[in-house]
Formats: C-alpha cells, structure tokens, sequence
C-alpha cells in the first residue's frame, strides 16, 4: 500500500476512535495517540523521500499512486509527492500535533471538536498529497467547511460573524477556483481525446496564451484569498479573532498555506505565460500586502489582530516570491510557507494560552508576565523574534532567501518591490517588539496577574514542539532548502519556456 | 345580418356586460346573481349551436347547483347588505392592463388567423347518440372519462364534506 | 359558417370572457367572488370548444363532452371551494384573499 | 600550512555555554553560571591569544604579507549556483585582532559581572546572553562572506536588546532595548539593501572575493548607475547605513546613550568595546572596495568627522556618567569611521586605516574600563549622576587610579595607548583634508575636556554627604579593572603597523612630532580647563552655560533628535500611516468585503418580497409571464 494513503486513513480512523469512545476524557487522548502517529508517518515520510532522493530517484514525484475514481469525467484518485509537498506534509503535521495539545482542555463538545479539528486536518493532508485537480478541490473543500463549525460553535466574541465571513469569502474562493479547474480541465486536451484533471498530464500541454490569460486570473485570486492576497485578506483577522486557539494555529498555519500552494501548484505551474503576463498586477498586490500587513499591525491592540495581520504580510510574502519565477525565490516562498507556518501556529498557541490566563487579548491591559510565566513569555519572545527574521529562526532563512531571489532581477519594477517588501521587516521588529515591551515586560500593574501560573505540561509540549521546528530550520536549513528545490525543477523548467 | 347572427351578438352582450359587472360590482350576491346571467347566456349559445342537451346541462348544473351553492356559501359568510371593500389601485392597474394585453394579443391572433367556414351539419345533436357514446368503450366512447369524472366527483363530494364538517373540539 | 357566424366570434367572445375572468381572479379580494371568476373562466373554454366541435367537426362530439366533462369538474371543484371557504371562514372568521399569507417566505 | 580549523570553538565554546545556562542554568545556584561561563570564556580567550601568535608570529606572513586564511568553513544555505552562505571562519589580521579584543574584554565583563551582579535574580539569563552575545560577536569578526556577517550582526542587535532590556521590570529600560533594536534594525535594512545590490551585480557574498583586486567588484565593477552614482557606490554607501546604525553614528546615533539602561558590563562589552565598533570593522573588512568608490568614502569620513564633533559637545553637557561615557564613545567611533574615510589602501596612504584599528583595538580597553569603573562607581553610590558624587577618590583608590588611566588614555596623553592611536589618526586626517583634521583637532581637546570633568567632578569636587560611606568594590571587580588599566597604559606600544595594515605589508611609521606635540597640547589644554573648573565647586560652568544659553540647552537636550525621531515615528508613522492603516482597512477594505454582502443581503429580502404568500401576485406574474412568452413566441421567436 501507498505510504501515503496513510496520511489520509489515520484521520479517519482517529475520527473513528473519537466515535466510539466511552468517555468526553478519552478523546483528547485518542486524537493525541492519532496524531502522534501521524508526525511519525510524516517522518517516515520525509526521511524516506530523503532517502530516495540520495539514492539517486530521479523521478518528479514519488511514492506516486493513481486510482480510476470516476471514469465517464476521467477523475482520479492521484496521488504522490515531491520536495515541495512532503514539506507541506511536514509543516502539517507539527502543526495539527500542536494544535491537539494546545486545545487539551477544551471542554465543550470535545468530541465534535476533535472530530471537526482532525477531519480538517486529513482535508489539509489531502490536498498536499493529490495530484488530480479535482481530488484536490475535494480536499480543498473538506479542509474548509469544518472550519465554520468550528468557529461558529467553539469560537469567542463575535463568533457567528466571524465563521460567516470567513466561510463565505473562503467559499467564493473556492467559486473562482472551480471555474479555473473546470476552465484547465476542459482544455487539457486541445487535440481531442479524453479530458483530464490530471495535473501532470495537463502540465505537458500547451494551452493557448488566450485561455490561459483568462482563467489564470481565476486561479491566482481564488487560491489568494485563502493565502490573503491583499484586498481579499480581511476575514482574516475577523475569523483568526473568533477562532479557538487550535483553530487559529492550524488555519493560520497550515491552511493559508493551501492558498500559497495552490497559487504555485495550479495557477502558475499550469499557466506559466499568463502568470508572467500577469505577474506584476499580482506583485504589485502582494507588495502593497506585505508592507500593509505590518504597517496595519502596528496599530492593533488585540494580540490576535496583530498576528493576523502578520500572517497577512507573511503570506502576501509568499506570493510575492512566487510571482517571481526564479528558484531562489520559489525555494524562499516554499521555506516562508513553512517557516511561517509553525511560528504563526507558535503564535496562536501561546496567545490562547495567555488568553486562557489573563482573559483578555488586549496588550494594554497586560504588563510584566515575564514574571508570573516564564515560559510562556519567552516561546512569546522567541516567537517574536522569529517573526521578525532573526537569523537562528526560520524566518530568516525564508525571508532572505526570498529577497536574494527577488533581487535577481535587472529591472527596477522587481527591484523597487523588493526593497518595498525588505523594508517590511522593519515594521515587523516594531511591532513584535512593542507587544513584547507592552505584555511581558515592565511591572504587573494588574494584582489578580500575581496568581497567574506557568505553562502545563501539554502546552509545554505544544510550544516546545513548535520552537524545536522553527529553530531546526534556523540553524540548519540546508537540507530543507536542497529538498524544496529538488521538487522545483518542473515548474521552473515550464516558466522557463514561458519566459523566453 | 342574419337572425343566427343577431342572437349571438345579444347573448354576447349579455355575456361580456354580466361578466364584466360579476368581477367589479361590490356587493357580492349581485355579483353572483350576475354571474347567474353569464352562465344562462352561455347556455344560450349553446341552445343557438344546436347542443340542446348541453345547454341542459349548463343551465341545471350551472346555473342551478353551482350557483346556488356559491349563494349559499355567501349568505353563510357574508352579510348581504355589506358592500366589499373596492381593490387598490396598485391591484387594478397591473391586472387590468395584464388582462387587456392578453385579450389583445389573443384577439389580434385569432383575426389573423384564417380559421376554416363551416363543413358539416347544422343537424341537433341526438341525445341517444350522446347516451350511447357515454357508455361505450369503443372508438368515439367516453366510458372511461365518464367513470373518472363520476369518481372525481365522489371524491369532491367526500372531501366537501370532510372539509365543511365541524371540529368536534 | 355557421349559419353567418364565423368561428372567430365565438372565439373573440371567450377570449373576452376569459381575461374578464382572469381580471376578476388577479383583483377580487373576496375568495367567493374569486371562485366565480374562475367559473367565468371555465365557460369561456367550454365556449371555445363548443364552437370548435360544431363549427369545424361537426360529425364528432368531442368537445361537446369536454365541456360536460368541465361542467361535472367546475361542480366538484366549487363544492371542494365552498368547503374550503367555510372552513377558513369557522377559522378566521374572513376570507379575504390577502389575509390568507401562510405561504409567505 | 597550519591548521586553524580548530579556531571555530572560540565560537563554539560561547554557544554552548548559553545554550547550557539558558536551558540548565536553573538547576544550579546562580554561581555555578558565572564560573561556568567565565572558565568557558577563558579557554575560548587562551584559543584566541594563541590564534594570535601562531598568526602573527608563526605561520601567518608569507612573503611579507600577512595571509588570509580560512580557518573552517561549511556551506549553511545556497541561494543561487554563485549565491550561498557558508558560515566559517576568516583569519587574518583585522579578524583575529577583534579575537582577541572580544575575548578580552567579555573575559573582563564575565569576571566582573561575577562581582557586579551578585544576589540580582536573573544572574544565569545574564549569563546566557553574556554568551550569546560573545558568540555573534565572534561569529561576525570572524565571517567569511558578508551574509555571514548579516547573520551575526543581527545576532548581536537581538543579544544587545536583550542585555540592555535586562532589568525588564523598569520601563526606561524596556524602552531603551526597543529603541535600540529599532534603530539598528532600520539601518540593518540599508545593510540589507546593500548587501542584495551588491550581491546581485558581483554574484558573490564571499569577502575574499569581493576584496580580492581580481575580484568583480574591483576589476570589473558594474556599469550600471542610478541617480548619478555607480550602483556600487550607492550599494556602499547602504552598507555603511548598517554600519553606521551599529555604531551609532551621527542620525543613527540615538539609540546608544539610552542603551546604558543595561547593566554596566553589558555597556562596557556591547556597548563600548565590541558590538558598536562592528560599524568600522565592516568598513574596514570591505575597505578594498570603498577605496575604489571615492564618494561613499567621503560619506564614511564626514559621517564620522560630524557625529565625532556632536557627540563630544553633547558629552561636555551632561551629567548622567553613562552616558557621557556612551557618548564619548560615540565620538571615539567617528574618529575610526573619519580615519578609515581618510585612508587609502597600501603604503603611507593606508595610514588611516591602520590607525583606525589601532585606535579600535586600544580604545576597546580604555573605554571597557571606563565603563567597568563608571560600574564600580554607580556600585559604590548607587546613582549615575554626576552631581551626586565628589571627593570618591579616598573611598576607591583602585577606580579611581584605573579611571585616571583610561581618562589620560583617552585624553591622548602619552604614553598612554590612546595617544599613539589619535596621533595616527590625526597625520592621516592631516595629510588627506585639513577640514576634516580641524574637526578632529577640536575634538581632541573637547574629549580631553569633558573626560577630565568627568574625572573631576566624580573624584575631587565637593565632598558628599554619603548616606553610608561608599567601599571599594569587590576583587571579582577591581581585577578587571587592573587589567583592562595595564591594556590602556601599554597597549600603544604594540608594533601596530607592523601587524594591522590595509594592505596586510609591514607599514615603517614614524611619530609626525609636528602633529604630536600640537595634539598633546590641546588635550593639556582641555584638561586644563576641566582642572579649573571642576576641581572644586566654582560659578565657572554655571556662568559659561548662561553664556551660552541657547547652544547650551540645546546640546543638554541631545539637540533635540530624540525628539525629532519620536516626532516622526509616533507622529507620522503611527498616526497618519499605520492608524489610517488600520482604519482603512476595517472601513474600506472590510467594508466594501461587508457591502458586498449587505448588498446581498438586500437583494435577497427585496427578491423574497415576490414570496408573498398573496396568491394573487403569483397569479399576477404566472399570467403576465404566459403572455410575454406567448409574445415572445408569436412575434420574437420567428
């Protein structure tokens, strides 16, 4: 059996475990169990995909398997993995991990919880591992749905808003992108013959710049909202507002993330020429993101509205670098999904934890936590610095690697956007900072603060989790950066002949 | 202008002026009493075609059942010196110019369509033949039409009483 | 012709008859007087086919029981009608059509 | 060929010993960390003297020429073919010269720390980034290419704010860390800037080959030019933004005097002898390049002439003794920044950046110890105010004789190291643009002035009345202290131009009496000055300052940047950009995403208004819909 067919099949049977268990306790502990199996396949997986590699396979995707799903639409069940989705793999499963742990004492309806969180997972885990477009929007779809129930139900403040908002825009994405699939499926075979959604197959075809220039639109902004392509970013810090914590941490984390990758995996590897056609309205979009984002953190006062609006500036980062079409800075758009993936979940996690402590998310109603909850402050600083780039973390490998290859351009267009979207990192340290400074730092104004205790062990192990991820990639990110380029060389190869 | 011709015009003036003060006049046994007149009217057309035995029944079932059952719902429901309230305005036009357009265009059809003259018989219609052509199953036989309508009428006459009967609550 | 009157009188005169009929059900509001709009209705039809039976196929007698037929349906359809608006009358003690919104979104 | 491979522990050696007092550090008693780290500190010190001698000694010189070698390196993250990071160690002159100042003078803040910090809680995480803090330290001196030197300059900005945040319970400091990392970090984005042109236009990061006179940036640099200079120049001039943010130069400066919020040995490593002369180390590392682009040199030069200048007469004004100190050093910056932006390369041109290094390497010590006896003295009286001290010198000879080392040090008189250093610098200035030797002639006296005031007023002036006599500092303190003194005295008479040059050849140098006697006689002069007017408590300064009213109060108030900066990063950056941000975001953005949906929202409840439950509506439309298709049909439809 295909390695990865587990992905899929340890969340049903987690699912499954939930169903049926005697008590609301055993739950959390089943999906605990699950899940660990899941980091450890997703181990597996790495490793062995590391191990192929060095042993010289060359193929473009690995552990690959197609099953006939629906024939009279030729829809397959295709799956299999390259450099690029074994590390999304990867960065889900920390991410949902962490998130298990980090909702460890949610008591309200923690079966349907779990249940809702851990089947949005094996949506997540789906789309990275498909390669059938249509399959793909299945698992798009899976992904997203529970995302209102869990918003709606387990969320805070104005929660029901928030789920509506976030669902409905998600969804008239997900409306742009059905159009642009449907628009790839039916011209992936221009010389007659069966259609397909296979997206290898369609990736052989020339499709007429025409065509292309119309659905690519489509794709991209569809995909872009989900990664919060500025101006369609706003359910953002709505939705990661309402959200419970775990939600936060994997909608934050992993599920933007499904925007940037469908941007890189459908819109601009299917449709090389019109993304280079189109490629500066985008990029001048995601300038405007990254430099919004941080620039509008600044302002807020709700610790979840200052990290949603960085995850705005870091996502629009991402498709800032994939929209420009070299290596490096597809390498450092795959490495910022990553990177960003599990500080922003670091993130949500820690903000949910203070919250659960101080029962509030207004900085300036907080001082001097540093105190009562060392470890807590310091994942919060180590998260902070890592947001803002500091080498040793994450962030820097990605944001660097994206600013040298966005400079590899002659034109002054690429170079002003870049030095627009550089200076981004400035806004970053102000901000972090000033939460930092405002929340954890000073003398405890607020007496009830002296009573506060320091983490548990599961959010010690959630947070810890999390650290260990984005300081491995800090410190050593070769291996990482080697991996996702092996899996660019097509779309590289396709942009290439676009380009010229 | 024949006699035939001079009937039909009188009947249709009858017909269209009754018809028109059935759906406007404000007090409603009038109004049924109106419709009493259309109805005998219809039947005389008929009698001018040569259906006697469905004028028969326009005038017994019609004018006599339907009618005096619609009377009666009105006495059960309504005062009889009670004027209903007229429709708005917003209510009149639209339908009123609905209705016109209709006619119109229908009308405007029918006189650009050229309908064939008269190829039969003027001969009244056998009340035997149509007894016979009730009851028999063969071609031109109306039996089982007959016995649907006779169920269908089972059925309503069931139902009418159901419906009409008093909650015993 | 029958006997010099053309078939398209008969027609014009339903027709007439007709949108009298669909003019008194759009604006009645009284559910009785609308009932008898919709007879107004019916008879216009059994106008038409009367005439068309006689004035074009005079050997046959379709359309003479077709409107024997709508004659027995218009009797059972009005006791149905006058059932049903006795019984909204015992309920709410009107039957005027534009309180009667139960329908509504 | 001598192995140096072994050099990367003196890096390695601090990164364990924060990553061992961070983690661990809470096991043991706080002790165990201090003695932990300076023993870690030692050996990393012993390596680095040893490094020392083996290169400058043993194997360094080959043909007269002292090599560059690579000590170690491993490739960290590739970016293009031509474009990746290694991390490693470079050694020649400049770097292993900053080996062994690092070394030094963390060893001296380690020990003395010990002492200084004793029973404060938080004395293991001051351990920790004491660590960290010398390993980027180390790790930029020692970079192989520029991006390895990005790493650990940004490494050193964090480890700094977290140093100078170290109290974090008191506000000024919280704020001060902050303003620091800010402001460094603004510059580091030039740097930044910098370093991607510049990559992108030779297509390497590596230093030997940027250098190299061979290399693409020398032999064939770019063509390209935007806004009337050569992109190299404008790559450099970036450059030296990163620099000159580190190193506080002049409008970058205004983070440094309130980074003295740290505790004091943290001032005295970071922010005195180490991480704020990493400006001029970078300048100096790519010096082969600036010599080729003459205005961005001028810009190094002026930078550093101007900022030496501003500071020395902010320094003669205040009174707070940390951060006259903060602002001497300020001023000693730009005398290496205006001797690098002097120098030429090879011969008797390169004599300013000999002297810049020189003058690096010795004010390291003089002003480290300054810092550590401004740390004995705040200790002993438990205020950093000036006006709060007087007559200290019966109640702490060993400070006050070490202090008066390092003021004559800095002050230029010889033989005291600061005098060979200065002298240097001010033939190199001479020989290159009398303006600029002006500049730097005035602010020898003026150095010479306010250190003496300084000295003056803590250690003679009126008598105190001290709540409880102040003592001595501790052993742990003052051997630091002696240390630190013996490097100030003799540490000018290091053969420096027989080690350190630009072009790596021995540099002959004689002492230009011409300049010497002139500059020892202006310093004479501001001490002089200081003598009279701060020995004991005179009217002088009051009436110089009513004198000067104006031009008083406005160096007192720093003139007024700080608050030029707040004007425009609260005033104009928060309030009429990141609030409009904000607002227009959940206004225009968020609101037309919600118009969308009111609009929605109305459509839908006007088009449920057809759903009336009025059967006559339905009939209505059923009736008029029938005949418009019947129209449609009849006359459309043909």
């Amino acid at each position: 059996m295909n390695i990865l067919l587990l992905l899929i099949i340890i969340p049903i049977l987690t699912i499954t475990g939930i169903l049926f268990a005697r008590e609301d306790k055993h739950v959390r502990v089943i999906s605990a169990i699950g899940m660990t199996f899941q980091l450890i396949v997703s181990a597996i997986i790495i490793l062995w995909f590391l191990a192929e590699r060095n042993a010289g396979n060359t193929a473009e995707i690995l552990f690959a398997s197609n099953y006939v799903w629906y024939e009279t639409l030729n829809i397959h069940f295709y799956i299999g993995v390259d450099g690029v989705s074994v590390a999304m793999i990867g960065l889900t499963s920390i991410v949902i991990f962490a998130g298990i742990f980090a909702s460890w004492d949610v008591d309200d309806l923690p079966r349907e919880f779990f249940t809702s969180l851990i089947l949005l997972s094996s949506g997540v885990f789906g789309f990275f591992i498909s390669l059938d477009l249509f399959t793909m929007f299945l698992f798009y779809e899976i992904a997203v749905i529970p995302m209102y129930l869990l918003i709606g139900i387990w969320g805070s403040g104005p929660r029901q808003y928030s789920a509506m908002k976030l669902t409905l825009m998600l969804m008239g994405g997900s409306a742009l992108i059905l159009v642009g699939l449907l628009g790839l499926y039916f011209n992936s075979n221009p010389t007659g013959g069966p259609l397909t959604f296979n997206l290898i197959e369609i990736a052989r075809v020339q499709i007429p710049l025409n065509t292309q220039l119309f659905f690519f639109p489509f794709l991209f902004i569809g995909f872009g909202v989900l990664g919060a392509l500025f101006p369609f970013h706003t359910w953002s810090p709505d939705g990661h507002a309402s959200a419970p914590t775990a939600v936060s941490m994997l909608h934050a984390g992993v599920l933007m993330k499904l925007g940037g990758y469908g941007c890189y995996r459908v819109a601009v590897f299917l449709l090389p020429q019109a993304a280079h056609e189109l490629a500066w309205i985008f990029i001048i979009l995601a300038t405007i993101g990254v430099i919004y984002g941080a620039l509008g953190a600044i302002w807020q006062k709700d610790l979840k509205y200052i990290n949603a609006y960085s995850s705005v500036s870091h996502c629009a980062l991402v498709l800032f670098a994939i929209l420009m079409f070299n290596e490096t800075a597809m390498n450092g758009a795959i490495m910022q999904m990553i990177s960003h993936g599990i500080m922003t979940a670091l993130f949500f996690a820690l903000i949910g934890m203070i919250y659960g402590r101080t029962h509030t998310r207004y900085i300036n109603e907080m001082s001097g936590l540093m105190k009562v909850m060392p470890f807590l402050a310091v994942a919060y600083v180590i998260a902070g610095l890592a947001s803002l780039g500091l080498p040793g973390f994450s962030g820097f490998v990605a944001e660097m690697t994206i600013f040298v290859g966005s400079f590899q351009y002659s034109d002054t267009f690429h170079r002003v956007a870049t030095i627009i979207a550089a200076s981004s990192i400035v806004a970053t340290a102000v901000y972090i900072l000033r939460v930092v400074g405002m929340m954890l730092f000073e003398k405890i104004r607020n007496p009830e603060y002296e009573l506060i205790t320091d983490a548990k062990w599961y959010e010690r192990l959630s947070t810890g989790t999390l650290i260990f991820g984005i300081t491995a990639i800090g410190i050593a990110p070769l291996w990482l950066s080697t991996m996702i380029t092996g899996g660019l060389g097509p779309i590289m190869q396709k942009l290439f002949l676009a380009m010229n | 202008m024949t006699s035939n011709q001079f009937m039909f015009l009188l009947f249709s003036a009858v017909i269209v002026i009754f018809s028109i003060l059935t759906v406007t006049s404000r007090r409603i046994l009038r109004a049924a009493t109106f419709l009493l007149f259309v109805l005998a009217s219809t039947a005389g057309l008929y009698f001018l075609l040569k259906y006697n035995f469905l004028a028969a029944i326009q005038l017994i079932v019609y004018a006599g059942g339907i009618v005096v059952l619609i009377i009666f719902s009105i006495l059960l429901t309504s005062h009889i010196a009670e004027k209903l309230p007229s429709a708005s305005l917003m209510k009149k036009w639209p339908a009123a110019l609905v209705a016109l357009v209709g006619a119109a265009l229908a009308i405007v059809v029918i006189l650009q369509y050229n309908f064939p003259g008269s190829v039969g018989s003027t001969e009244l219609v056998d009340v035997t033949q149509v007894g016979n052509s009730l009851i028999n199953y063969g071609k031109y036989g109306y039996a089982l039409p007959f016995e649907v309508i006779s169920i269908l009428l089972l059925a309503a006459m069931i139902g009418a009483i159901v419906l009409a009967k008093k909650r015993k609550d | 012709m029958f006997e010099g009157v053309p078939l398209s009188w008969f027609l014009i005169l339903s027709t007439i008859m007709f949108f009298i009929g669909v003019y008194g059900f759009l604006v009645r509001k009284n559910l009785i007087t609308i009932l008898m709009s919709t007879e107004l209705i019916l008879n216009s039809v059994c106008i038409n086919f009367v005439a068309f039976n006689k004035i074009l196929y005079p050997e046959h007698m379709e359309g003479m029981f077709f409107t024997v037929f709508i004659i027995a349906v218009a009797a059972a359809e009005a006791s149905v009608a006058i059932a049903i608006i006795i019984n909204i009358y015992r309920r709410i003690v009107n039957i005027d059509v534009e309180k009667m919104n139960e329908m509504k979104y | 060929m001598f192995d140096f491979s072994y050099t990367i522990w003196i890096l390695l050696i601090p990164f364990f010993l924060f990553v061992l007092i961070g983690f661990w550090g809470n096991k043991f008693k706080p002790i165990v960390s201090g003695i932990v780290g300076c023993a870690g500190l030692l050996t990393s010190w012993i390596l680095s003297l040893f490094t020392a001698y083996k290169y400058f000694f043993d194997v360094g010189k080959v043909d007269g020429v002292y090599e560059q070698i690579i000590g170690y390196h491993t490739l960290w993250l590739r970016f293009t073919d031509t474009l990746y990071i290694d991390l490693g160690v470079l050694i020649d002159p400049i770097s292993v010269m900053m080996l062994i100042v690092v070394t030094t003078v963390s060893l001296m803040a380690h020990i003395y720390s010990t002492g200084y910090l004793k029973g404060q809680k938080g004395f293991m995480r001051f351990y920790s980034f004491l660590s960290l803090f010398t390993f980027a330290m180390l790790g930029l001196v020692v970079a192989t290419n520029i991006f390895q030197m990005y790493i650990f300059w940004e490494l050193v900005g964090v480890s700094s704010y977290l140093l100078i945040g170290f109290y974090y319970e008191k506000p000024s400091a919280v704020a001060a860390a902050k303003k620091a990392f800010i402001v460094t970090r603004f510059a580091d984005l030039g740097f930044l800037i910098g370093i991607l042109l510049l990559s992108y236009f030779t297509q390497t990061f590596d230093f030997l080959t940027l250098t190299s006179p061979t290399g693409p940036a020398i032999a064939t640099p770019p063509a390209a030019t935007f806004l009337g200079m050569s992109v190299l120049t404008w790559a450099m001039i970036l450059i030296f933004m990163g620099g000159a943010g580190k190193s506080a130069m002049f409008p970058l400066h205004i983070w440094l005097p309130d980074a003295m919020e740290g505790p004091t040995p943290v001032s005295a490593l970071i922010h005195a002898a180490t991480m704020v002369v990493a400006g001029v180390y970078l300048v100096a590392r790519l010096f082969p390049i600036y010599v080729t682009v003459p205005i961005a040199l001028q810009v190094v030069a002026w930078v550093g002439a101007f900022s030496s200048l501003f500071a020395a007469v902010i320094a003669c004004t205040q009174y707070d003794i940390k951060r006259v100190l903060a602002y001497s050093t300020m001023s000693q910056i730009g005398y290496m920044m205006c001797a690098l932006g002097v120098s030429g390369l090879g011969g008797h041109e390169g004599l300013g950046y000999m002297a810049s290094m020189f003058h690096l390497f010795t004010h390291a010590f003089f002003k480290a110890l300054l810092f550590l006896c401004a740390g004995a003295i705040i200790h002993a009286v438990h205020s950093n105010y000036m006006y709060d001290m007087g007559g200290l010198r019966k109640y702490l000879p060993i400070t006050h004789l070490t202090f008066l080392a390092a003021c004559l040090a800095i002050a230029g008189i010889p033989p005291f190291a600061g005098f060979f250093s200065k002298d240097e610098i001010l033939v190199a200035a001479y020989h290159h643009d009398t303006a600029l030797f002006a500049i730097e002639y005035i602010v020898a006296g003026l150095t010479a002035f306010y250190m003496f005031r300084l000295y003056f007023g803590i250690f003679w002036g009126k008598k105190q009345d001290y709540h409880h006599p102040p003592h001595e500092a501790p052993l742990s303190m003052t051997i630091p202290l002696m240390f630190l003194a013996l490097g100030a005295i003799f540490a000018g008479f290091i053969p420096f131009s027989h080690l350190v040059t630009s072009d790596r050849q021995i540099l002959e140098l004689e002492t230009e009496w011409i300049i010497a006697i002139p500059s020892i006689v202006i310093a004479l002069v501001g001490i002089g000055v200081a003598y009279v007017m701060y020995l004991k408590p005179t009217e002088i300064p009051k009436k110089i300052a009513h004198a000067l009213r104006g031009f008083y109060t406005a160096a007192y108030h720093k003139f007024y940047i700080d608050e030029l900066y707040l004007y425009i990063t609260h005033r104009i950056i928060f309030n009429h950009i990141s609030r409009p941000i904000a607002w227009f975001d959940r206004h225009i953005v968020d609101g037309s995403m919600n118009g969308i949906s009111y609009v929605t929202n109305q459509a839908s409840d006007k088009i449920k208004g057809f759903q009336s439950g009025q059967l006559q509506q339905y009939a209505l439309v059923f009736v008029s819909g029938a005949i418009l298709l019947a129209l449609v049909f009849i006359y459309l439809w043909t």
